[in-house]
């Protein structure tokens, strides 16, 4: 562990000496809850229409797959016609994009951005290498399922997957969401144990609470 | 600062009226472009299920599975590729290196699934919406990942082989091996057509590693006449090779011939080992063809004491006597044996079962017996003027050849078959003439067009090379005889061999005959076996099928002690004696070792 | 050693041991974390800036975020199965990995590509120079505040992705050219089409340099920022656009001539002032020579001829022991693959030898120092380095 | 190159030497000599760039060559140095006040092979991995493959046959 990140002794302008647990003080780390659905379905659905609507991703572009989302954001393919737009901070997005790839160093940060994304979000995977490791599947670094770390609600194909696949995966995207099968934050929270487990299994020097948000 | 620093971006301002770039339903407009490496699409019918896709993928995405509906056969394992898009990454190895063409990309590239096993499917099996899209990624007809074309084989040319029995191929060099070697995709589906299931791509490989004793060891592992085999060979391996789909099958049968020439005999011992201890049991092998020095090497190995009877005076049986010496050399042939014999194997020659010993004598001495006399009866057309002494069987010049003897042979021959043997005798006809007169004068007739003619391709070729005059299509119908002169014979033409069953049952054109003249006929329409030496209750007890021995899996006939393999029980074929005989000896082992128990 | 440390005359101070003497819970100091988290264009790798006031004074940077060991992975992938594998090192510029991977394997094995192959390989290589500056331009100008610049280069940079497509059956990861020359030709019709690419390229180009090299406010930022004294060009191993925007005209295209750069006419581009302005200057200028080199290529290429080399049986290819290094201009300098042959079907060792490697590190450490902090980003993004290159 | 070689040699003890191509030769050098050997080569004969610093693992013959490539731009040549290390307690002399960049390139040996270059800025600090305890991974030994399906899961369903074996077992189950 970083010495930074260890508790100490501090002493305040005050002179007074306190204690400080930075990964205690830094974060809110309740466990996540599960969100019951709205009490009637024509809420419910009009709120899922609502999340199908405004896909907002977080831009963290943790592989290669990000440099097809770069056209997606400029005129020709204008994703934003379709309610989708990128976003620089977790605490405004609720899509999140795992463009490839990722290695054990990056998914550390990801679970962090993606736990500090506000619910009902997703996950999209793109790529060989969400699903089965890709290329990478005998890399030391990679993780090779996405779903064993995130809840992963859909998946988009290909070594990148062009960015009219990707609009393709909004459009599924949508449709999942729409139908009200957009569950992930509530799997995560649902399944927190397992998915925990699994992180620390790859993320050796697990210095991070367990849940932030 | 100046003032055009200030107006210059407002030049952003000209795009207002330009029209939008913008794609008005990217996901539907836009298909991929004719060469797009979209997802795969297989042939099926087309494919073969080599699995070097398997082995160039670097990703592991490729499996091999058994498909419903699709067998393995001869040239085909069943098995098709299943592809993982967990793990490919669109570099279309697996397309480039695909034998039959038949693995190709759609320029389909949308495919988006919430369940992540969903992405695992084979190819022109589960149906896919890009199965029939017409553009995508296919190879270049002139980009291939591995080469076409067999290496050159140096030939002794016709002028020179016609004067004499030398041995017409050469043989490859280390070099030229190598490379020949490292054409092979080391699929596998070769052994299974083989009958002795050699570990052919196994050696294969180590003619690449240039580690010879490697080679030679796998080898004997299945296979105790490389040096025959290796010339002689049907080569029925070289058929369903991956590689003769764009090109050359593998020189299979010449590299198995040069590792046995890299090896000098006295290191065969080293490295294919001694036998293992004896076990007191004694075998008898009646006929020292391929099948019986099969049997006698395996069994050999196995511990057991053999003995070979050979009523001829060398051992080899039609590889020494059927075979002639341009394409088997007797100092090869010589080798192999040598190495059986060096085994401890005894081969008694000159010894007929049946006159010189009987083989109630033999069935008193030994524990198990194993027959293999071949096919040394030649087979009569049986037209009229058959029966005249100037029309001889070829199987019987062909041994008297051997055997040194001065045969009859007049300026002009005629040669009635098409098959190999038919091949061997003309040429050999062909050798003599050339000594004698100078020239040729042989006329090879047959009832096979050209394209069914069942000699090998390029005994055709050569034996044209040489002046053989073929004549395929016709059938004889009468041999003119003048006293004990043999002056032609009629033939008419053959209009189909086979009825629409697939049985043998010739139709003939009678008004179209020719008449060629010669003074000397050889038959070669197929040969007969002698099992006389066999007493009468045993052949009473022995049951036939088809006028061949019955035989089980081990070879073994009705009778517990008595086994039998090569051309008797499995027709005219090196390989298959060996085969035969390499499966006998674990069935005797068998049999013996349970002897042993009681 | 003086030459080699940036100025820090002014604070903090240093302790007598030699570091810096900050003291966090001063208060005067602030530690502040930028990255991994990005949008596209500065890569996944952070800094982890110490900023007084909002001026950095002492930096550290942490890669490694896209480290999937290729390195390592090469050595257990057969030569073939090595080819899909190296474009994936560097996402925005592919094909460097590619020529550079195929020359060295080539150069061990004793084949030479046919030369039609190199006619085409130059093509994409020189295509994809010009993508990786479309790439480059629009993060330029977007990190020193101009959106629009972005907007555009990316469109024509999908443009030229369509010429790729069409050309190699793939947008990004090409896989075209492999161990003993290219996959195919040229596509009917692909003069005509590349044509209208190159002239819309170059009427975008007059446009940025309207809105953005002209523009005040880009001019007011990027002049002046990242100086790179033209005597740190060697001891940090700088090559490329960078070195060449201070006026060392290091050009490898030019200086180790390879596939068919002697039999094309051109001049490397240079500038003087060595600041962020220059170096997209020069980017700038090396976009329309690219667009001049293409209009050479296509026209002098030859449009019959092998593509493929005879190369071995792809399946068991082995290459003879032996070393070599095989180097290449790539948009942001020199690429270079080493490669080890032990005799055996697989690599002994590759080492890549990416630009940014030497200029994301040493040299951003040693040049963010007394940056404001609205201009870190526009600062590394002048650089010009893509972080998967760096970690590999 | 080969000039350059026999005028080195005078002035050092130099090893094997291989020419690669007109511009390119590598040559062993002892361990001691390399840096007087860099800064002649710097100072004097041109070669002001170092293009990359690197190692290859002989573990056979229980050694490390790192391999500094040095180039001459004016001259138009590359001159590779090997220096053979032992493998065991791995270090060399850093070269990073030579040239400051080479501190990057020794602390990714540090971290990929294990190689240790005392006094090397931040050589002991965490470069490209995180967290990472076990063997350095571009060494020989460490297995990738095993160690990625020790310690991450991979997709089940996954199997495969051998065409030959499969035939096998449909065709000719029984023989041998």
């Amino acid at each position: 562990m970083k010495d930074e990140l260890k508790k100490r002794l501090v002493k305040g302008p005050d002179g007074v000496e306190f204690e400080v647990d930075p990964l205690r003080d830094y974060y809110c780390d309740a466990r996540p809850q599960v969100e019951p659905p709205a009490i009637s379905k024509i809420v419910e659905d009009f709120f899922n229409w609502a999340r199908a609507e405004s896909l907002w991703i977080l831009g963290f572009a943790t592989g290669c797959g990000a440099i097809e989302m770069r056209p997606l954001m400029t005129p020709r393919f204008d994703a934003y016609r379709f309610g989708v737009q990128w976003r620089p901070t977790p605490r405004q997005s609720n899509l999140f994009i795992i463009s490839g790839y990722l290695s054990t160093k990056t998914l550390k940060r990801v679970i962090r951005s993606y736990e500090q994304m506000q619910s009902p979000k997703y996950v999209m995977g793109l790529g060989s290498c969400t699903i089965n490791g890709g290329m990478y599947w005998d890399s030391y670094n990679t993780i090779k399922r996405l779903d064993d770390y995130l809840p992963v609600d859909v998946y988009v194909a290909g070594c990148m997957p062009r960015p009219e696949a990707l609009l393709a995966g909004f459009e599924e995207l949508k449709r999942i969401i729409r139908e009200g099968k957009g569950e992930g934050a509530n799997k995560y929270a649902a399944e927190f144990d397992r998915y925990k487990a699994n992180q620390k299994k790859v993320i050796h020097d697990w210095d991070m609470p367990d849940y932030n948000w | 600062m100046k003032i055009r620093d200030i107006l210059s971006p407002f030049t952003v301002w000209k795009n207002l009226f330009r029209d939008p770039v913008t794609i008005n339903d990217p996901v539907r407009e836009r298909p991929g472009a004719p060469r797009y490496r979209g997802f795969h699409k297989n042939d099926v019918k087309k494919c073969i299920g080599c699995g070097t896709c398997e082995t160039i993928c670097q990703n592991g995405a490729i499996d091999m599975v058994p498909v419903d509906g699709i067998a393995a056969k001869e040239g085909d394992s069943g098995l098709r590729p299943r592809i993982d898009y967990g793990r490919c990454c669109w570099c279309a190895l697996c397309v480039d290196v695909c034998m039959t063409k038949s693995l190709t990309m759609s320029n389909d590239y949308q495919w988006i699934d919430r369940d992540p096993d969903a992405f695992r499917f084979t190819p022109g099996v589960d149906k896919k919406k890009w199965d029939d899209a017409e553009l995508g990624y296919t190879r270049p007809d002139a980009h291939r990942l591995t080469p076409e074309e067999r290496i050159h084989m140096q030939e002794l040319g016709p002028e020179t082989r016609i004067g004499s029995f030398i041995e017409i191929v050469k043989g490859y060099s280390v070099d030229e091996a190598r490379k020949e070697a490292d054409r092979c995709v080391s699929c596998g589906l070769c052994v299974a057509t083989c009958p002795a299931h050699m570990a052919i791509p196994d050696y294969i490989a180590a003619i690449r590693d240039g580690d010879y004793e490697r080679g030679l060891k796998l080898l004997y592992d299945t296979n105790p006449l490389p040096e025959v085999c290796g010339r002689v060979c049907t080569h029925k391996c070289e058929s369903v090779c991956a590689v003769k789909h764009e090109g050359d099958p593998i020189a299979i049968r010449w590299l198995k011939r040069h590792i046995a020439d890299q090896v000098p005999l006295d290191k065969y011992r080293a490295i294919v080992g001694a036998a293992e201890p004896a076990t007191g049991k004694k075998v008898a092998v009646v006929g020292a063809g391929p099948a019986g020095l099969s049997a006698a090497y395996y069994l050999a190995r196995m511990g057991h004491a053999v003995e070979i009877f050979e009523a001829l005076p060398a051992a080899g049986g039609m590889m020494r006597y059927g075979i002639p010496e341009y394409r088997l050399p007797y100092p090869d042939l010589d080798k192999d044996i040598a190495f059986v014999k060096e085994l401890g194997v005894k081969i008694t020659l000159n010894t007929r079962v049946g006159k010189d010993v009987t083989l109630d004598d033999l069935r008193k001495k030994f524990d198990a017996l194993f027959i293999s006399t071949g096919l040394h009866l030649g087979r009569s057309t049986k037209v009229p003027g058959a029966d005249h002494p100037k029309v001889f069987q070829s199987i019987d010049l062909l041994r008297r050849v051997t055997l040194g003897e001065d045969i009859y042979c007049p300026e002009q021959a005629i040669v009635i078959g098409g098959g190999n043997v038919a091949m061997d005798i003309a040429r050999t006809l062909a050798r003599i003439q050339t000594k004698k007169y100078g020239k040729v004068g042989v006329t090879l007739l047959c009832l096979e067009t050209e394209d069914i003619m069942p000699a090998d391709r390029e005994e055709i070729v050569e034996s044209r090379e040489e002046g053989v005059v073929l004549r395929p299509g016709y059938g004889p119908t009468r041999i003119d005889t003048d006293g004990d002169r043999v002056t032609g014979t009629r033939f008419v033409r053959c209009l189909s061999v086979f009825d629409e069953n697939g049985r043998f049952a010739p139709r003939f054109d009678q008004s179209d005959e020719i008449a060629i003249s010669g003074a000397m006929v050889v038959e070669s329409i197929g040969q007969g076996m002698d099992l006389s030496y066999l007493p009468d209750d045993l052949q009473k007890q022995i049951v036939f099928e088809r006028g061949r021995p019955k035989v089980d899996r081990h070879f073994r006939t009705s009778l517990p002690w008595l086994y039998a393999g090569g051309d008797i029980v499995q027709g005219p074929d090196v390989i298959h004696g060996i085969a035969n005989g390499h499966a006998a000896a674990v069935g005797i082992d068998i049999y013996l070792r349970g002897k042993m128990e009681q | 050693m003086a030459l080699y440390e940036p100025d820090r005359s002014q604070y903090p101070a240093k302790k007598p041991d030699g570091t810096l003497d900050i003291d966090l819970t001063s208060g005067k100091y602030l530690k502040l974390w930028q990255g991994p988290q990005h949008p596209g264009i500065t890569g996944n790798m952070s800094l982890e800036l110490t900023v007084c006031g909002d001026e950095v004074v002492d930096c550290q940077t942490h890669v490694g975020y896209l480290h999937r060991g290729f390195e390592k992975l090469m050595e257990r992938r057969t030569y073939i199965q090595c080819f899909p594998i190296v474009c994936r090192i560097c996402v925005p510029e592919p094909d460097f990995n590619e020529y550079c991977y195929a020359a060295a394997v080539e150069e061990l094995s004793g084949i030479t590509a046919p030369r039609r192959a190199d006619w085409i390989r130059t093509l994409i290589l020189e295509m994809g120079r010009i993508n990786s500056y479309m790439m480059y331009l629009g993060g330029q100008a977007g990190s020193l505040g101009m959106g629009v610049i972005g907007q555009w280069t990316t469109y024509v940079r999908d443009l030229m992705l369509d010429r790729f497509e069409e050309l190699t059956g793939a947008r990004i990861y090409h896989m075209f050219i492999l161990p003993g020359g290219v996959r195919d030709g040229l596509p009917e019709g692909f003069e005509k089409r590349m044509e209208e690419t190159l002239r819309e390229i170059e009427s975008t180009m007059k446009d940025v340099h309207e809105a953005m090299f002209c523009n005040a406010v880009f001019k007011k930022r990027a002049v002046g920022l990242g100086y790179i004294d033209p005597a740190l060009i060697e001891p940090y191993g700088v090559t490329g656009p960078t070195a060449r925007a201070a006026g060392v005209a290091k050009d490898v295209r030019k200086d180790f001539p390879y596939l068919v750069y002697p039999e094309l006419d051109f001049e490397p581009v240079t500038g003087k002032d060595s600041d962020a302005f220059t170096r997209a200057d020069v980017r700038r200028r090396d976009v329309l020579l690219s667009i001049d080199l293409l209009r050479q290529i296509l026209a002098k290429m030859p449009h019959d001829g092998p593509l493929m080399a005879k190369i071995p049986n792809v399946l068991h290819w082995k290459v003879p022991r032996g070393e070599t290094y095989i180097r290449a201009e790539c948009s942001r300098g020199e690429y270079g693959y080493y490669i080890v042959a032990d005799g055996s079907g697989y690599p002994r060792r590759v080492n890549v030898r990416g630009p940014s490697y030497t200029h994301a590190v040493a040299l951003l450490e040693r040049l963010i120092i007394n940056v404001n902090i609205a201009d870190v980003a526009g600062l590394m993004v002048s650089l010009h380095t893509y972080p998967p290159e760096i970690e590999r | 190159m080969r000039e350059l070689y026999e005028q080195l040699k005078r002035l050092f003890p130099l090893g094997e030497y291989t020419e690669q191509r007109r511009d390119l030769a590598f040559v062993t050098v002892p361990k001691d000599h390399l840096r007087p050997l860099l800064i002649h080569l710097r100072d004097r004969e041109g070669f002001t760039h170092l293009v990359l610093l690197t190692a290859v693992d002989w573990i056979e013959e229980g050694r490390f060559q790192l391999t500094y490539l040095m180039n001459d731009r004016a001259g138009k040549r590359d001159l590779g140095l090997r220096v053979l290390i032992p493998r065991d307690g791995a270090a060399m002399e850093g070269i990073h006040d030579l040239w400051p960049t080479a501190a990057t390139y020794q602390r990714e040996l540090r971290e990929m092979f294990g190689i240790d270059f005392p006094g090397s800025p931040r050589v002991n600090g965490e470069f490209i991995l995180e967290g990472w305890t076990g063997m350095p991974p571009y060494r020989r030994d460490f297995d990738t493959k095993k160690f990625s399906e020790e310690n991450f899961n991979h997709r089940p369903g996954r199997a495969t046959k051998d065409p030959a074996k499969h035939m096998k077992d449909k065709l000719y189950p029984d023989e041998a």
